[in-house]
């Protein structure tokens, strides 16, 4: 839609855990709208935010969405950048095991299966900021 | 008589289960409930402080909100225990009142 | 046993009134009373009838309002909290010369007082917030 | 110089819409444009015109109403997150089936698009949350 | 209004600084309504709730209410157990001239003025906690 | 090009300060607004880390919010700027981008 010269990047910021504040999927929501104006997106998982990637989310007991799957279909709408701080996971006694797989097909390599989550540590997420030209914090 | 206190939010996001366990006697019980939950993982930052306070309290984690947020049973740090919601009023109706640290 | 109940946050953005309707559920489900049910702060905004969840989602106005009247529940809704935040009934939309009013089934608009007599009738008072 | 604004807590219990007002004003006086001003997440309760604050205190729809009137502001609410909390136009409230609605002068319900555009289009975008 | 056997120790518990959220106000009127109902009550100020009973609050350059002053009239509707906690402060870098003066008139002593607010240590918070019936957090 | 970051709650509430104070980058300015102000007191918990922290970046407050709290400018740590509405409009147009760290 956006034509050349209007390309921007954009970064979310997720700082909060799933379920007990909406802003978890109130952001995927942005995100998965805003995918449609091709605009170059990366999403960030800061601080509580990694709890948002965990798998085997179960919300049966809570009466609520489970919308973890939704990170899985991602790269299908190419959002394919997805940065979890190894500092914020470590704090919570997590590794990147606890984490769901998210992948994407890369349609320039013979649609081989690629990770979508990369592992950055906290002077990589300070760099990724100051690249980007519109930051939206959830 | 001991209190009940319940506690709402990741301790990494804010003081209150800092603050509610500063604030405890002898024979209390700590539910934690929601995101608090995530608190109470095996080796997060919070686990240690927790495992501690169990010599004068009973701790506990809601597991319908554990189970929403990724974290195994098995995952959870020592001596704490799942309740459901059926559990959360046993606990309010057992002691003398409830604090909630919101 | 007789709780009173206390949610102090709307529905969606806080888990509060999903914990304390659960919580509700099951002290019912036990045998216990519960007083009432006192919605303070944006606690308020679950009264609205003019909630539209997606249809995948839960809605929190129904599902109190059904378990008001299966149980004969006392849904208070704070009249301090309530219209600045824009939730009337039809008195208080009238009195404020408002076009209309959103107050959902089963939800009563009164005072703060409605909070306190909960927590002197109550054997415990059980709050769900932020 | 151009801004995009994003408000996401209601009135009263946040600060966040009063901030952006102020915000938005100062920019105003100082010659800048407004690009837009999104509200999302609970940002949406700011559009009842039902909000009926007490005498002494601000009324933050009036104020952003009379904002946008006076300066042609563009106020928009996201149609997402606004029929979950209870806020309808007229449109929204007839395909819904409801039987009234509360949007304030001024605010328009519109796709969450637009927040991507307002993303798009300013120099700046600057949010408001809790 | 309630009968004896009916009186029941109220304790607010107020942790949250003012303007920034509502909270604070919105405890104060449940204080306010609550005082005609002749339970006893007590007021807790703990962890940045201690920013209630600043002095010398200026709310006209942000254009909220200053509900400030009606602390100080606490007093008169019979309120008159203000708990600071000294930690609290201490971690704030406040000291107790910071906050703003509370008293209420002894009618028992002939009128005299006494102050309303006491400072206590965290051991004697916690103490007052578990000796409350019914406990409002805000 | 610099970034503005934005705080907006208490230190002693949220992680929101802490965390921002690890993702800024020479040249980059931190504004506090709302609860966020309280975290400028001098002497409090966090005052020192401001401070250190004026070494790569330049800190404000928003001086109506600070006024609304009771805190004096006299009062607030060393080197701390104040601005108004306005001068938040001048910083965010000052820099490439703002970042609000909610």
């Amino acid at each position: 839609m956006a034509d050349e010269t209007n390309t921007k990047k954009f970064l979310y910021i997720n700082r909060k855990a799933p379920y007990g504040t909406v802003y978890a999927l109130e952001s995927l929501e942005v995100v998965l709208i805003g995918a449609a104006f091709e605009q170059d997106v990366s999403v960030a998982f800061v601080d509580d935010g990694v709890f948002q990637l965990m798998s085997g989310q179960d919300t049966a007991g809570i009466g609520m969405k489970n919308f973890s799957k939704t990170y899985r279909a991602l790269g299908d709408y190419e959002v394919r950048k997805l940065y979890v701080e190894r500092e914020s996971l470590a704090e919570r006694g997590l590794v990147s095991d606890d984490l769901m797989a998210i992948t994407y097909e890369d349609e320039n390599e013979d649609y081989a299966e690629k990770p979508s989550i990369h592992f950055v540590d906290r002077s990589e997420m300070t760099k990724l900021i100051s690249e980007h030209d519109v930051i939206l914090s959830f | 008589m001991s209190t009940l206190h319940t506690v709402n939010k990741s301790p990494f996001e804010r003081p209150s289960l800092k603050t509610c366990l500063d604030h405890v006697v002898q024979g209390d019980a700590i539910l934690l409930i929601e995101d608090a939950v995530v608190g109470a993982r095996k080796g997060g930052a919070f686990a240690e402080a927790l495992s501690h306070k169990q010599a004068s309290c009973s701790i506990y984690v809601l597991a319908p909100d554990l189970a929403a947020r990724g974290i195994k049973a098995e995952d959870i740090a020592e001596g704490i225990a799942l309740v459901d919601y059926g559990g959360f009023v046993d606990l309010a109706a057992g002691k003398a009142r409830v604090c909630a640290w919101l | 046993m007789r709780f009173g109940i206390v949610v102090t946050e709307g529905p969606y953005t806080h888990q509060a009134s999903d914990s304390a309707y659960r919580f509700t559920k099951a002290a019912l489900e036990k045998g216990h009373e519960i007083f009432r049910v006192f919605f303070y702060n944006d606690g308020v905004n679950n009264a609205t009838r003019f909630a539209v969840p997606p249809q995948d989602d839960r809605n929190l106005q129904v599902l109190w309002s059904e378990l008001a009247e299966k149980h004969k529940l006392d849904l208070v809704v704070c009249i301090a909290a309530a219209p600045r935040r824009g939730i009337l009934d039809a008195d208080e939309a009238k009195r404020q010369g408002k076009d209309g009013n959103n107050i959902a089934p089963g939800f009563l608009i009164s005072g703060l007082g409605q909070l306190i007599e909960a927590g002197i009738q109550s054997d415990r008072l059980v709050m769900f917030g932020d």
